[in-house]
């Protein structure tokens, strides 16, 4: 493993620290335990906190700021956080509207989230995220992924929240923007948790996991390597398919925001190039592509692959996605 | 049950846990994603810190010591499921409790992971190990089995609970998204679980 | 090789399409000869036109738009433009305040602008940017490469131009901006081009190589890999030296700009890591961060490494660093 | 010198290109960007492309038809330097060219290579072999030296002049960042030059 580290154990403490200096004028870091506010606590706001486990970055730190999250509470490396950090964030916090918590559906997530948010005495509610279309869903499993959807639900709560929004509407928003989201991604090599030291997965020099998670955790199947335009032909009926499922139809004139997400090992100008191969399947089903996003928002370490997500448009989402944001890693309007 | 027990197993716990590294690490690696060993060691090491302040608890203030610690420490999905256990457990077990209580408690330590993960028997976690081992334990404390021997049955149990996780199909936590690829695989969680039994019953057996 | 490809004699276009229908309120591609414009021409003010191999996205692709560039030409992968682009792309700008090539010091590059530059009838100026201190300056070489300082160098010289500025005031400003900047770079891994499909260099699982270009041709050195705030101390030791011999007193009160770039296979929570030591570094050298970026601005397809750029502040400087910007990849104020 | 041969050298010379592909990709890959070999092929097959017009021009039509095509494919350092030296020799040689004309051709394109890049002998580029073998093909043209001896002197010089490249201090092109670590490197460039004037030379060798 080579990585920029001085001691495994530092190395998220390390990073924050970095993070919160190099944009001081949006956010403040707390340590002890660890969390990220937005420099300017507003607690007349409904207070979005999000979190995780870290190794996704920019997803939520880099989120912080006007238009989208108040606060994102890091685990370690892939481990969702420990409920004292959101206690203690949202103590910091006073909120006087009330909390959403956004957690990507995770059990270690969910519980944590759940622990705290029994054990703080503000009103909260909680949207979990599942876009994941990799993870069939069924009573039988603990249901699907939260993945790359994550961060257009918190763009869009996000900025619901900042027009005064209050929690209840807020909570609907977050669950019916994450149901408009579907998510697919693929591997073509593994991450390595900084402090495992090896890779997660073992993956051949011409192969490709195909539905993998932002975890690096195997997905619906290996495959050979193939070219760029059939892996995403996969992809694309994959997400089509979900939303059959769930009984959307992506044809609405309000069309699509397209997110092509990066897990952070692959190229701009391999995500452009796949951007470009979903636009042409896109076009043979005339689905209307309204909003796109190219780039590493949701990563996985140092993985090498890509995501693709589309969340279905409507007047409401459409608004708040445009609406102006602020923040380290998501910027417009401003 | 004394405090000193208690400590002299979370020592011995973390010594098997570093020793067992490789073997927990490729389990989480192979259907999960890769951090369980480094959960439980720091979960345990951050136990293993508190030691002294253990040492002048009753027993149901140690567990519950024990709980919070794992709880602000470990995060992730054991985290929270550990945690809950110690907190369960420690209502359960009084200033001077014997075996039977522990029993108790430890069954409802069980049962607040079940509530906590939303889990039950068969659903390849760890889980796995620990009704059975509960069951055993209750079953064997109310007959007033012979320590000895309630030791050699709780750990063929807890063995037997790790193996048959291998061929379920995963339903929760990580690996349910791997589905029948899971299959053939143990699941980490349980084989942490039964490691500590196992060291547990070491200690217990040093005693008599 | 492992990459979302289709044929790699086609990946810069299905590349570059993608990207102009991703940008399409900011840019337009035109294809034979390849180059990108700004999708609105502005025929009055200097233009700024940018380009290279290709392989260093968002560079220079992603700087196009209010406030920064007005075009770019992408060359093949690490092979610099031929100078029928450049010659097609001005024609069709028709700039009536001159043009202001802005290249970076390869021989390539040199050669084919300076051949666009004797064959266009329109005045023409050039600024070449020489950021690189891994590579010493002598009368004996061709001299330093420009690497990530560009950035900056574009930034600043087209805030400049988009107020107004002439030629020569632009000329002027660019070569100020790039001899007050100085960079140097770290290769944890080769890249590896797409038609070659082989890394470029081989380096061995505990090696790094120390003042890599952003082709990943090798260094000053090969060194074993060690703790991260020790790789940087040697990186900012190198800059600072290189600031020496440009008699350039970093410990001016304007403070510099810190780019802490990444070259794409290394994640962003490293990058940041890599600031906050590059913080401690300079925190003892008494020298004032002023503005920051940490990112992956200028890449080496997926090589894992970073370089840091320090560019040394002045007012005039600082007030074009901070004025607005409306590009893909770099954005503020707008 | 007839449109044929021309004709005929390209195609031979993409030929052996195609079959060098290992030896020059590794050489830019040791102390370039590894590129040097994809940007040759897109060059020369190019050229090939454009065979048929180039059958209908007059060779001094031929020579920059060919520079022109070099110039807006190839790009790279070698695009701009090998399509210099073709629209300079263009300018020496007339409809029925002799071969000293053509060797006042060739050293006109060699110092147009040099008046672009900037560069000279013994700075570990092309030009390293391309000057030793203008001065040696103008002096046996001179000379009126018997074309098969000639041809073989020219494929030594150019041999000579690879070789050379290796011990040199780069100075010129991506290779100048390396300084003595460029050292004991064949500098692709060279390698190119003496594989493609090795082939003319078996063409020429031919008519005879
Ligand atoms: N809902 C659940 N109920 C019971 N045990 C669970 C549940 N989810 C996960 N586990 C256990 O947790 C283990 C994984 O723990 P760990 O790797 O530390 O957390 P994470 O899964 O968040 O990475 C699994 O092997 C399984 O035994
Ligand atoms: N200034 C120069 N003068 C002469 N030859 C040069 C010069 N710069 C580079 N070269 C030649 O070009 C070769 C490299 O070409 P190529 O790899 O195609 O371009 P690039 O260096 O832009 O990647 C070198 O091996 C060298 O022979
Ligand atoms: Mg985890
Ligand atoms: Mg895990
Ligand atoms: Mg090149
Ligand atoms: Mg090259």
């Amino acid at each position: 493993m080579k990585k920029f580290i001085n001691k495994t154990d530092d190395f998220i403490i390390d990073s924050l620290k970095g993070f919160a200096k190099a944009h001081d004028d949006i956010v403040a870091l707390n340590l002890d335990p660890i969390f990220v506010t937005r420099k300017e606590i507003n607690p007349n706001k409904v207070l979005l906190v999000s979190g995780g486990g870290s190794g996704h970055e920019p997803l939520h730190t880099g989120y912080i700021g006007k238009g989208m999250l108040d606060v994102a509470c890091p685990g370690h490396v892939f481990t969702s956080p420990t409920p004292d950090q959101m206690i203690a964030a949202v103590e910091k916090c006073q909120p006087k509207s009330g909390i959403l918590f956004i957690v990507k559906n995770y059990s270690g997530d969910v519980m944590n989230f759940e622990m705290a948010s029994e054990m703080i005495e503000f009103e909260n509610q909680t949207v979990l995220t599942n876009d994941d279309a990799a993870v069939i869903n069924s009573s039988y499993t603990t249901g699907r992924r939260g993945v790359a959807g994550t961060l257009i639900v918190e763009k869009v709560v996000g900025s619901l929240a900042e027009e005064g929004g209050d929690l209840s509407s807020c909570k609907q928003l977050g669950d019916r923007v994450n149901h408009h989201c579907s998510s697919i991604g693929v591997a073509l090599s593994s991450c390595t948790i900084p402090a495992a030291g090896k890779p997660t997965f073992d993956i051949g020099v011409d192969e490709i996991e195909f539905g993998v998670g932002i975890h690096g955790e195997p997905g619906r199947k290996r495959e050979k390597i193939k070219m760029a335009n059939h892996i995403v032909e996969d992809m694309v009926s994959a997400i089509l398919k979900d939303f059959d499922e769930k009984s959307l139809d992506l044809k609405d004139p309000n069309g699509i925001i397209l997110l092509v997400n990066g897990f952070s090992g692959t190229p701009l100008s391999e995500l452009y190039l796949i951007y470009q191969a979903v636009t042409e399947k896109l076009k043979e089903k005339q689905i209307q592509i309204s909003r796109s996003l190219v780039g590493n928002y949701t990563t996985a370490l140092d993985m090498a692959g890509a995501s693709i997500t589309m969340c279905l448009l409507d007047d409401e989402i459409k608004k708040h996605w445009d609406s102006s944001v602020l923040t380290s890693n998501l910027r417009w309007g401003y | 049950m004394a405090n000193d027990f208690i400590i002299k197993c979370i020592n011995s716990v973390v010594k098997t846990i570093l020793n067992a590294e490789e073997e927990i690490e490729s389990l989480d690696r192979a259907i999960g994603d890769g951090d369980h060993y480094i959960n439980i060691k720091r979960g345990s090491i951050a136990v293993q810190s508190i030691e002294s302040e253990l040492a002048t608890l009753t027993p149901d203030q140690a567990f519950k010591k024990i709980g919070m610690t794992i709880m602000t420490s470990v995060g992730g999905a054991s985290g929270p499921l550990f945690a809950s256990f110690f907190l369960a457990l420690a209502k359960e077990v009084s200033g001077e409790s014997n075996l039977q209580q522990f029993s108790k408690g430890f069954t409802s330590g069980v049962e607040s992971i079940m509530n906590r993960g939303k889990s039950k028997l068969g659903d390849k976690t760890m889980l796995d190990v620990l009704i059975p081992v509960s069951k055993k334990l209750e079953s064997l404390a109310n007959e007033g089995c012979e320590i000895q021997k309630l030791i050699k049955e709780i750990d063929l149990v807890a063995m037997a609970g790790v193996m048959a996780t291998k061929d379920m199909m995963p339903s929760k936590g990580r690996s349910a998204g791997l589905a029948e690829r899971a299959v053939g695989h143990i699941d980490p969680g349980a084989k942490t679980c039964q490691i500590i039994i196992s060291t547990v019953c070491k200690e217990l057996k040093k005693i008599k």
